[in-house]
């Protein structure tokens, strides 16, 4: 096998430099023939975007041995405009092992979703400008993470953010499509307006647009304005990552667009904006180590994590709520990539891989659920495990991943993350990392509650009878395959952690530290040196960080033995004990008629036991029949126009959720009603006022640069 | 307070922190060298003799451009070759936007057959094609007698001038599509001076004219096919043993570039005139308006206009 | 002397895009704004080939001036029509709306 | 007098943020998205004069001894942001007229049944 692969690198030879730009081109090239043939076979179409999206993930995976094993770095420029003296005047592509890191991520994918959307996206009518414009939107993506050049930057965000727009409209006749892409496409366009901005002030300075050579004179021209350079840019890249002033676009374009492409989007786009934010904080300001910066992003990363987890807990769309687990997510990578340590970029980085691979999986079921029966709110659906098992098997992996159960990848990276907040926090002995471990906790378990709770709503309890037709079957195979797929790497990925850091985060994270081979494989060996770049110090990874999946795994077996054991012995006992609690609660709760929304659904049950309860507190008959009575009256309440159950909301007005009912954790929600209530004040759905937030975060991220860099 | 003074507090304190920042970085750059410092170059002697050039006292990576210009490219407009030779990718992806647009708007302004069959329903169905009706003046629009807005045929003045103006509008396009290797212009702009064209036909003609006269998905077809020819003619470059984009002709005043300006002035033209056309079928789809309706239109505007 | 010349002149212009612009963002009708946006875009135009940009010049007023004044008219007059039609047919709309609802994928 | 271009740049960004941020109507945001582009570009351009320099062109002008150039990279830059500008406007008022279509009004507050 090994030499096999010598074979091909010998092969291959220095041609491998070329490798990347066919990637790109690929992707494009592609894009132009389904323009040119789509129209004609439906076979051919999908036998074209088979080919031209595996073959860069092929030629990615290549990359592999040269780039992350051997450690070395890739410069190609284009038209053979190499450096003149020191004058970067070409355009360089440069891959190093960060940017295969996430180069691996998108064509993958993008891979996927390919596969996914032969099957999905039949029922929609002109396939052709779909393909053409996903094969451009993933050319985009890869292009961005690919290339060594800043205004190379801004022209692949803006063809993806063209693209994205039109493909979040794709579905006219779909409810909301038009108006989230009209949101993303204006609150979009101020981040692209921003980072051209930031690339102006740049240029202003430096003179130079090549990343290497901003990197190399940057350090010896630090002034007002490169720190506003700094702040357009970061808050530029934050709105395509849309991190937490941005954070209601992207609940509003993944609710609309077509399942597929909320993948991308929220798999895939706000990882390039958080590779934007590495390359910019790490690489070309190497200002991450400043601790206002390190605070800062931090900090914007624990927020992000924690309003979207809260806005998560009221949606009643199955992917507005994914939508805003994303964000949620996607601050947990940002608090990690801002610690500006060598170990926290590495759980940065294993976040953001494990985010793709789980919420891709979430999506593409939310799609599959979508494609089965037509629906996507939460209080419809019901009871579909029965009708759709490989489904909901496919969804628990999913949910079990992303709230950080044990053997999945989930549990990896976010253990990773508190490992290495913890070390910032005794090492810099800052109080602000203290909170944000607690909030990272918080997170996650308010993660976990939001998913016991979709699958609650989704795969279990009664099938709503609506969906109790033969139509209502499990997904064709093609589309399982896809799902099977990121399954199985949410499994590999977390059951092997250790062989991940080692070929994977290790060299990623290496590169982002090393300004020093960036700049040199460009410009030639002791440009940095010449420039006064000091090679930095990169740190150890202790080994406390690294897990024992195997022993947590016979932890976990053992345990869930334990429990099943219980269940099965006790378990007659143990049901009429809960049910026989459950009712107590009720009699007791009977002074403040309060019935928590759980409980409603045992209510069959629990009348079976009411009557022995009753007997043990030695109620008459009468008032049994009180309590019966009022629970009927309840019961029409929760039914009716009652404004104690309107607190809280989610997506259209006509799918105001009828809080009651079907809601696990309305309690909860009811005690918190006011944090909520002031939450639906500012997420108004309303473009002006995202717009605002916008705009006052450049102010704020403006100011702050100009105070402190 | 309550939420929405408080938005619009907050929008107006960060406009006044973008400006008040913006300005004192407009200061400072304003105080900073120029990014490109030519007044030690010799332009005179670069244009008459090539070769002699010297990069040592380079300020940017303008300078080093200016000084290459004529040596290494074969255009006289350093702009031109910035956007073909130097940063020929960038240009790559500026006409993938113009594709993914139009493959955009398409699929948004798409109507499915199962929503409805389109019916256009003239208001005088033309007896004869070549003086086809149904034109729609643009400055109808600004104008608040709507009686005006009826299809009806457009004055012989117009059509006329049209046909004259139309051939020059397209020799102008192509004149700075080609001439841009030494004048100002280039495949974009004259591109999108010949995309003119569409807009003439429709001033005279109407859009029966523009349907007659366009084929809207040949000119999708046609306008990929030459974003392929250049896509085609950078990887030419790479057979060459040398990298993407690469100027492998060059003698005298040949090179790649005019390919690739050429594949883009065709692109743009092509790509503007499918847009227009796709944005004013979207126009056209509807049903003429009935007469009775001029009545609520000043309301109706007043309402629209904020 | 040109110097101040060239230097009250560009103020001009710069003033007139300014201006212009302003008048965009804040005119009654929506006619009004699309004309004053052109405006900008020529008077921004002017002020590129004070910069010595001729090429950014001609793009600049063959897009900012006249290919996106076009599409502007064109939309506008796109949106009265359609804004005509839906009170004629407002009853089928919304039925059309419905049957949309639950023709969701 | 490059001051006054750069203030003015700044300006036009200001306003066009501003006109997103308040005007109701969908199609006066999409002319705010029109104005801060071409503050943008009026700013890039900026940023590549000299005064005194001749446009970067060997043949145009009656090129001495003592003329030279102004920066092209900025020009180059702008021509590309320039068609970018031109597709985003087609694209958000193909949006537009469709919105219209469908919730038959014009007003960003009226367009939202996404919210939350």
């Amino acid at each position: 096998m090994t030499q096999l692969f010598d074979q091909f690198y010998n092969f291959v030879g220095t041609d491998i430099n070329h490798f990347p730009i066919f990637a790109i081109v690929t992707l494009f090239l592609g894009a132009f023939i389904i323009a040119i043939v789509g129209k004609l076979n439906k076979t051919l179409r999908n036998v074209i975007v088979f080919i031209v999206t595996i073959i860069p993930f092929l030629l990615m995976l290549s990359l592999i041995k040269p780039i992350m094993i051997d450690g070395g770095v890739i410069n190609y420029w284009m038209g053979n405009w190499a450096p003149v003296g020191e004058w970067a005047i070409g355009i360089g592509l440069e891959v190093d092992a960060l940017s295969l890191f996430f180069g691996l991520i998108v064509t993958l994918a993008v891979f996927i979703v390919a596969i996914y959307s032969f099957t999905y996206m039949n029922r929609d009518s002109s396939l052709e400008n779909y393909y053409t414009l996903f094969l451009m939107l993933s050319g985009a993506l890869l292009g961005l993470v690919l290339t060594g050049d800043l205004f190379n930057i801004f022209v692949m965000i803006e063809i993806m953010t063209m693209t994205e727009v039109a493909l979040t409209a794709f579905r006219v006749d779909y409810d909301g499509a038009l108006e989230g892409a009209m949101k993303y496409m204006v609150v979009g366009s101020l981040g692209s307006s921003t980072v051209l901005v930031g690339i102006a002030m740049l240029y202003s300075q430096l003179h130079t647009l090549n990343l290497a050579q901003i990197a190399a004179s940057l350090p010896s021209h630090q002034n007002a304005v490169t720190a506003a350079a700094f702040a357009f840019l970061f808050i530029g890249f934050a709105s395509k990552a849309f991190l937490f002033p941005f954070h209601p676009l992207e609940a509003d374009v993944n609710a609309v667009a077509p399942a597929s492409i909320s993948m991308i989007i929220s798999g895939v786009i706000t990882k390039c904006g958080v590779y934007a934010i590495i390359r910019i904080c790490y690489i070309l300001f190497q200002n991450i180590e400043l601790p206002a910066v390190s605070i800062s992003v931090t900090l914007l990363g624990a927020v992000s994590c924690f309003i979207c987890v809260t806005m998560a807990f009221n949606q009643h769309n199955f992917r507005r709520l994914l939508a805003y687990h994303s964000i949620s997510q996607i601050g947990y990578v940002i608090m990690a990539v801002g610690l500006g340590s060598m170990f926290g970029l590495e759980a940065g980085l294993f976040h953001a891989v494990n985010h793709t691979l789980f919420k891709g999986l979430l999506f593409l079921t939310a799609g599959a659920v979508q494609y089965a029966t037509g629906s996507a709110d939460l209080d419809k659906l019901g009871g579909l495990v029965k009708k759709m098992p490989q489904t909901c098997a496919l969804f628990l992996i999913g949910a079990a991943s992303i709230s950080g159960l044990p053997p999945f990848n989930g549990f990896a990276s976010k253990w990773m993350i508190y490992q290495s907040v913890f070390e910032k926090a005794s090492e810099t002995g800052n109080f602000v990392y203290v909170i944000v471990v607690v909030v990272c906790l918080l997170c996650s378990v308010l993660t976990l509650a939001s998913f016991i709770k979709v699958a609650q709503s989704v795969f279990f309890g009664q099938l709503n009878p609506e969906f109790n037709k033969p139509e209502v079957h499990e997904v064709p195979v093609v589309m399982q395959i896809p799902m099977w797929i990121l399954a199985g790497l949410c499994v590999l990925f977390g059951v092997f952690p250790n062989f991940i850091q080692k070929y994977f985060l290790t060299p990623a994270a290496t590169a982002a530290f090393n300004v020093t081979n960036y700049i040199d494989t460009m410009l030639g060996q002791g440009t940095a040196a010449k420039a006064g770049i000091q090679q930095t110090e990169i740190g150890t990874v202790s080994s406390i960080g690294c897990w024992q999946p195997v022993s947590w795994l016979w932890l976990l077996l053992i345990i869930t033995c334990a429990v099943c054991l219980i269940a099965v012995l006790g378990s007659n006992d143990n049901k009429k004990h809960a049910t026989a609690l459950n009712a107590e609660e009720k009699v007791s709760d009977l002074v403040g008629v309060k019935q928590s929304g759980a409980g409603r659904l045992n209510n069959v049950a629990a009348d079976a036991s009411l009557k022995g309860v009753a007997s043990d507190h030695l109620l008459s008959d009468q008032e049994l029949i009180i309590i019966s009575r009022d629970r009927t009256i309840e019961d029409e309440v929760l039914a009716g126009e009652d404004p104690k159950y309107e607190n809280f909301f989610s997506g259209e007005k006509s799918e105001f959720s009828q809080v009651g009912g079907s809601d696990l954790f309305w309690g909860f929600k009811h005690d918190m009603r006011h944090y909520f209530n002031f939450q639906k004040d500012w997420h108004s759905g309303n473009v002006n006022d995202y717009t605002t937030y916008g705009v006052a975060a450049i102010a704020v991220t403006l100011v702050l640069a100009i105070l402190f860099l | 307070m309550n939420s929405k003074s408080s938005k619009n507090l907050i929008l107006i304190i960060s406009l006044i922190a973008i400006l008040a920042c913006g300005v004192s970085a407009a200061i400072k750059m304003a105080n900073s060298a120029p990014t490109y410092d030519g007044t030690g170059t010799d332009v005179v002697g670069l244009y008459d003799d090539p070769s002699t050039y010297d990069n040592s006292g380079a300020d940017g990576v303008a300078s080093v451009m200016v000084n290459e210009n004529n040596d290494k490219t074969a255009a006289d407009n350093v702009v031109y070759s910035v956007v073909f030779n130097y940063r020929g990718y960038d240009t790559l992806g500026e006409s993938f936007i113009l594709i993914g647009a139009i493959a955009g708007t398409m699929a948004i302004l798409r109507r499915d057959k199962r929503r409805g069959s389109r019916k256009i329903v003239y208001y005088r169905k033309p007896a004869d094609n070549s003086k086809a009706s149904g034109a729609v003046g643009m400055e109808a629009v600004g104008d608040n007698d709507l009686s005006t807005n009826q299809y009806k045929r457009k004055p012989v003045i117009v059509r006329c001038s049209v046909s004259f103006l139309m051939p020059l509008a397209i020799v102008y396009g192509w004149y700075i599509v080609i001439h841009g290797a030494m004048s100002p212009g280039g495949g974009f702009q004259g591109g999108v001076l010949a995309a003119g064209t569409v807009l003439l036909v429709y001033l005279a003609y109407g859009l029966t004219g523009v349907r007659k006269a366009f084929n809207p998905s040949l000119l999708h077809v046609t306008e990929t096919l030459s974003e392929m020819t250049y896509v085609f003619v950078g990887l030419l470059g790479i057979f060459g043993a040398m990298n993407f984009c690469f100027n492998f002709v060059l003698s005298g005043s040949e090179e790649t570039a005019m390919i690739m300006n050429d594949a883009v002035g065709y692109h743009v033209m092509a790509g503007i005139c499918c847009l227009l056309i796709i944005m004013l079928e979207a126009l056209g789809t509807d049903e003429v308006l009935p007469d009775n309706g001029s009545d609520n239109i000043t309301e109706k505007r007043k309402a629209v206009a904020q | 002397m040109s110097g101040i010349l060239v230097t009250v002149l560009n103020t001009l212009v710069i003033l007139g895009a300014v201006v212009s612009a302003i008048t965009a963002v804040h005119s009654e009708r929506l006619i009004g704004s699309v004309l004053a946006l052109a405006a900008t875009g020529s008077f921004v135009g002017l002020e590129f080939i004070m910069l010595q940009a001729p090429d950014v010049a001609i793009a600049e007023v063959s897009v900012g001036a006249i290919l996106s004044t076009i599409l502007y008219i064109i939309a506008l007059r796109k949106v009265r029509e359609v804004n005509i039609r839906d009170e004629i047919t407002k009853e089928d709309a919304e039925s059309k709306d419905k049957s949309n609802d639950k023709e969701v994928k | 007098m490059i001051l006054v271009n750069y203030i003015a740049s700044f300006f036009l960004i200001a306003l066009g943020f501003y006109c997103m941020a308040v005007k109701k109507n969908l199609i006066k945001i999409c002319i705010g998205m029109g104005i801060a582009d071409y503050g943008a570009n009026l700013l890039i351009v900026s940023v590549g004069f000299n005064p005194g320099g001749t446009a970067p062109i060997f043949t145009m002008s009656e090129l001495t001894q003592a003329s030279f150039f102004v920066d092209p990279v900025p020009q180059a830059l702008t021509l590309t942001s320039i068609v970018i500008g031109a597709c985003t406007t087609a694209m958000t008022l193909s949006l537009v007229i469709r919105l219209k279509e469908k919730y038959g009004t014009l007003q960003a507050d009226q367009v939202r049944r996404l919210r939350g």
